[in-house]
């Protein structure tokens, strides 16, 4: 590999190219081993030691204030942290803690919540799922149905959650629930919960994912009650308060970093079994180099003007809609390069380390569904950033 | 499409759908992958009674003496239903020994003995690999054809399993198939020899690849089948999916390409049976088939949302097979770039 | 041009090659050479000479049947005469006379009628135009507002037509027009009338396409007096009427001949221009290519099941749609074969003949708009074939 | 972007709006084409007079001291109301006699005087060319910079329009504009010699890639501002065509597509700026560049109906004015091809 298409867009000021230096020592001298793989998914607890190492750095939660533990990082450091971590095959914390609901606590919450949750979210002792998708609200998310009811200091919480990310391994759930069923709007109607999922009468099955492994669970909730304190926000302030974490909070999970690992793995997969002489793998990949080239540098303005407080509403769907496109495209240019092996289940071998092509595939299809499906981004531009009508 | 076929032709169809959906589906191919097993016994055992299995194969020694276009008919079952079985290779295993004069295995491949042939790797064509070869199946075969050299010649021998000079470790797909690099250095018997064998290696190559781009038609139709199905119940913002335009005009877009892959299979299969076929032909609809199940598995995990993404939905089984089956006998690139050099027309 | 992707799928008989061959020798002995010119656009007068001569051979009307002066031939037969035209570079007749209007008349027309109009349809004399589209109803027909009111034994006509092929050197047209503005649906109000083009009220104003001529035209009609004998087929029945040509007798319309011919200069220009050595001509060629072979072959096999009354509903969209799309993808790889020569507005000189490359880029641009969009046409699919439901 | 702009940078930019919309638009863009003439003259004088020429050139030479930023800010503009004037020829050509010790035709440049680079046929490079090469704006150019050689070393030189030397028959492109083949013999005077003509010629070739893919930027962003008026104006079927999802889409993903050039441009011309541009970036944006452009003229065109297919409509003459940008200093495929060559990375 010594050809690096995001060389060709690194603007690092001296300071910058210090702080990834030091990131890079770091991660090379505290990640174990064995965890360093690119793409590979790798569960909650066997993550813990390292989030320990970069809790212990001062590093696990860049973009908090110092206040509460953070780095207080600009959102260059934050792409550089995250950019050197992902360079060196190491994964990142999981984000439901950390990018999720942590920032979330900051903003809304209550004295006495920031002391209780914050600490042990910020070190990874504490492990969190979001509790938004129910079977029959996954792009429609306000239709949702679980209700919590008050009874006396309690909630008492009904319904069905699904498609949760390591649902089956938390400690908490941040959970969207329906507080008022007559709301109009029915979206003004929901409130969030914390609930200890440890509480009587919730029941956990793991969801097997195309990949082989339980990246998901769905979660049972039979008359489950949860102290009036782990209300966040006010009741049916939900929505309002889900919202708050749309923003930057999110913004590596859109970062280009699959579709450069995979288009790198996909030269050298090719140079190997002779896809590199046809015209159509050639063809192929060129464009989505050049794609990539382009989205590397959207993505990099996306990040100084949300960095200055300027990011336009285009700019979350553009790099859902682009960067999704492109990691999922580039990953079925892997299986090609690779002809017969392709589909194969075991590990392709390369210089830069081993990758389960279908696992790869498999995984990038989340891009399109998670978080809005492609055709919700696509909505959202074309009815509130294009003003196209409705019918 | 109904039209273009006769009688026995459409009866034929009929009693090959209701065989495959019996023994076959998505739910089983999974159960299949999960125990381990690359080839359906039970499916195999009930495809050998039918008689398919010497379809190729002239009525004098043993078959039904049909064509390709009544193989399509078979295969595109085999496809839609997903039945884990090693019917293309048996079948054109048959065909060709059938024409040799010794007629070598005939018998035994007619009872549905599993020999399978090892092309050279990633491609189509068996002279291309240095020894080494891939083939499917390779976790049940009892015998392998490879592509081997007897004194300077070009030799097509049935390797038995068990014969020292081979040297294979089995590996697995994300389907459960397999598909197992091999190589060989021994003495087994030689089914053909000579300047022969460049011509009947082409033919059998062809004959594998298009048999296999019709399992695709096959899982292509039920793909499409199975969104329309999703589209038409799942609701979202208190609408069906399927009413929503965007998601209206791709499935119409899959239609559209499936429609006319199917004609082309019928047309090459034609061909064939007519002698009239080119190699590009085939190369053609390998390419075609593999692209076009890349675009409507695309569309169809897309559709279905985060259901699509668990290993529980049948979407998912039949998307692991479309790979395994794309890849295998020359994947799209392959393929096409053959159908390019084919017909390159170089001053 | 020595491989011939067409020949991969000619499946002719031996009475068809006999065909074939007397037809390309009558091609070749009987158009002018002005004429031979793959793709270019003739104006009505220029073409009628050649009219003439396949009027004269019998061959001016393949599928109409023996009685009224056509061929009665078989639909491989009509086919074959198509391709050799096709294939000799030479024009076509306009179908507007032979293949829309002239059926119509065959199937709903008067004795007089026929007698009447007919006869100059077949030998090319009189040019027709077919009045369907206005400004404001192009791909929803049925909202068409020009009227025509019964005055004694004449219809009185008012209103705008729109988009007409060759209107301004037409001798007559077919025109739909609103009969009763109140029927319900829409479509239940609309009658044929034929009517002489040198009417006095007629405005006729040609529309300059993108290719720089004029082959559209718009009509004026400020009280157009129509005699009463010029209704075809019954008040109120124009929709029915108009209906029964959009199966086999526009047939020939969707042929593959525009990629087989595009694909084929762009090997050409390709191998003149270097292009045939980019790996990303080659792969958009190959793909194309292989895309034709599979549309050539459905083309055939519908051929086939129409012959035998037999093809199903989805068969006109599909060609429309996959040969559509076809020819004009290939259109695009000349402009791209031929690199800074592309746009230029001076023929590209071949061996097969010179290519106007722009003129045929903006041509192909008819394919997705004319006679049903591509939009409508994906509508149609997934309404009537598919089943999809309505919101 | 805005953000990313300083106070003047955006001042420039307004300006720049107001002057091409006075002097600009589709509608002279067709009268000049039906005029014969591939220079708007007019518009010329008012560019010349706001003092653009000079934007590359030092303050200390007469010019504005400006980088590839600024200059991306007005070539947006002039692309987006489809300007026809030899704005980037001109400011890359007195960047690049700016650095010469002679400033050989910096004034007359700065003047206005139209003198225009002849690249090699079809490509960007000036080199490629037996002797011919092909230049823009021929029909109005008064002198050719041309890539020759004396005594076997490169040598570029500026050849007056009348040098007896020069063979040149002026055609013609769809939009208006010219693209003429010349061949050169002949001793006019020589700009620069010897090995520091590859690299001159080079980043030469670049910037004129460039600046017409910023043309085709702002052409793009005007297509799409007039598919989207059409689309919630005209009805169908009782509902404004916007409406529909399907059309809604596809044009979201021309915007996107957009969105993400105008990114990768802006990125270019900084890194132009600070000197840190590598050509493989050039040959992304012109290849990318060509390729969306095309794809939103495709929507763009479809959704305009038949009234997108006259000559008489606003799209049209933007579709051909595109196609002549986009071939021009290397269309898709070159500049595909020239990424590919420049990032191989063979060992």
């Amino acid at each position: 590999m010594s050809w690096d298409i995001a060389s060709l867009f690194s603007d690092d000021t001296e300071a910058d190219r210090a702080f990834r230096a030091e990131v890079r020592d770091f991660v090379r001298d505290n990640c174990p081993p064995e965890l360093k793989r690119h793409g590979f998914r790798i569960d909650p607890p066997a993550l813990k030691p390292w989030h320990r190492r970069l809790y212990e750095r001062g590093w696990a939660a860049p973009h908090w204030p110092k206040e509460y533990g953070g780095m207080g990082a600009t959102l260059t450091q934050q792409i550089i942290l995250f950019e050197e971590i992902v360079r060196a095959g190491a994964p990142t914390p999981y984000p439901h803690g950390l990018n999720f609901i942590g920032p979330i606590i900051i903003k809304a919450g209550t004295e006495e919540q920031k002391a209780r949750f914050l600490p042990s979210i910020l070190s990874g002792e504490a492990t969190w799922c979001q509790g938004y998708s129910e079977a029959g609200a996954g792009s429609d998310l306000a239709s949702l149905n679980t209700r919590a009811v008050l009874d006396g200091d309690h909630f008492v919480v009904n319904g069905h959650k699904m498609w949760t990310t390591n649902g089956h391994y938390a400690d908490w759930m941040f959970a969207l629930v329906r507080t008022d069923p007559e709301a109009k709007p029915r979206h003004a109607g929901i409130s969030m919960l914390l609930i200890d999922m440890r509480t009587p009468g919730i029941t956990v099955k793991p969801i097997q994912t195309l990949k082989g492994d339980a990246e998901f669970a769905e979660e049972f909730f039979d008359n489950v009650r949860v102290p009036q304190e782990n209300l966040l926000g006010g009741i049916n302030q939900g929505w309002r308060i889900a919202g708050m974490v749309l923003g930057g909070e999110r913004f590596t999970t859109g970062h280009p970093r699959y579709a450069l690992v995979y288009l790198n793995q996909a030269r050298q997969i090719a140079k190997e079994t002779g896809a590199w002489d046809n015209p159509t793998f050639r063809a192929r990949l060129t464009e989505l180099e050049i794609d990539l080239l382009a989205f590397l540098a959207y993505y990099r303005q996306a990040a100084k003007l949300h960095g200055a407080n300027a990011a336009p509403l285009s700019m979350a769907p553009v790099i859902k809609i682009a960067g999704g496109g492109l990691a999922q495209r580039s990953s079925e240019l892997l299986m090609l390069a690779a002809g017969g092996r392709g589909p194969s289940v075991e590990d392709f071998p390369l210089q830069s380390g081993p990758v389960n092509i279908g696992s790869e595939l498999f995984e990038m299809r989340r891009l399109s569904i998670g978080s809005g499906t492609l055709e919700i981004n696509r909505n959202i531009i074309a009815k509130r950033v294009l003003g196209l009508p409705d019918e | 499409m109904d039209e273009l076929l006769s009688e026995d032709q459409k009866l034929l169809r009929e009693s090959a759908a209701r065989l495959c959906a019996d023994v076959g589906g998505a739910k089983r191919a999974r159960e299949l992958r999960d125990s381990g097993a690359d080839i359906d016994t039970e499916a195999w055992e009930a495809i050998r009674e039918a008689g398919w299995l010497g379809v190729l194969v002239p009525e004098a020694k043993g078959g039904a003496g049909l064509g390709a276009v009544e193989l399509y008919l078979l295969l595109e079952q085999v496809g839609r239903h997903a039945v884990m079985v090693p019917l293309i290779e048996t079948t054109a295993l048959a065909w060709l020994v059938s024409q040799s004069k010794d007629e070598m295995g005939l018998s035994a491949l007619l009872a549905g003995r599993v020999m399978v042939p090892a092309l050279a790797m990633d491609g189509w064509d068996f002279r291309a690999g240095k020894g080494a070869a891939r083939a499917a199946f390779a976790a049940s075969a009892e015998e392998f054809l490879m592509f081997t050299h007897v004194a300077g010649e070009p030799a097509l021998r049935l390797v038995p399993r068990d014969d020292p000079g081979l040297q294979f470790s089995v590996t697995r797909n994300v389907d459960g198939s397999s598909a197992t690099r091999l190589a060989y250095a021994g003495g087994a018997p030689v089914l053909v020899r000579g300047k022969e064998v460049d011509a009947v290696a082409a033919r059998l190559g062809d004959l594998l690849a298009l048999g296999t781009a019709i399992e695709l038609l096959g899982l292509c139709e039920s793909a499409l089948a199975m969104t329309l199905e999703h589209l038409k119940t799942r609701k979202q913002f208190g609408h069906p999916l399927g009413s929503f335009q965007a998601l209206q005009h791709r499935v119409v877009d899959g239609f559209v390409d499936l429609e006319t892959n199917r004609a082309l299979i019928h047309r090459v299969c034609v061909a064939w049976d007519t002698g009239t076929y080119e190699p590009a032909m085939i190369a053609a609809v390998k390419s075609r088939s593999a692209r076009i199940v890349a675009d409507i598995m695309r569309t169809s995990l897309q559709f279905h949302g985060a259901i699509g993404y668990t290993d529980e939905h049948d979407i998912g089984i039949l998307w692991k097979h479309s790979l395994a089956l794309s890849a295998r006998y020359g994947n799209e690139l392959t393929q096409s770039d053959r159908f390019a050099r084919l017909t390159a027309d170089e001053e």
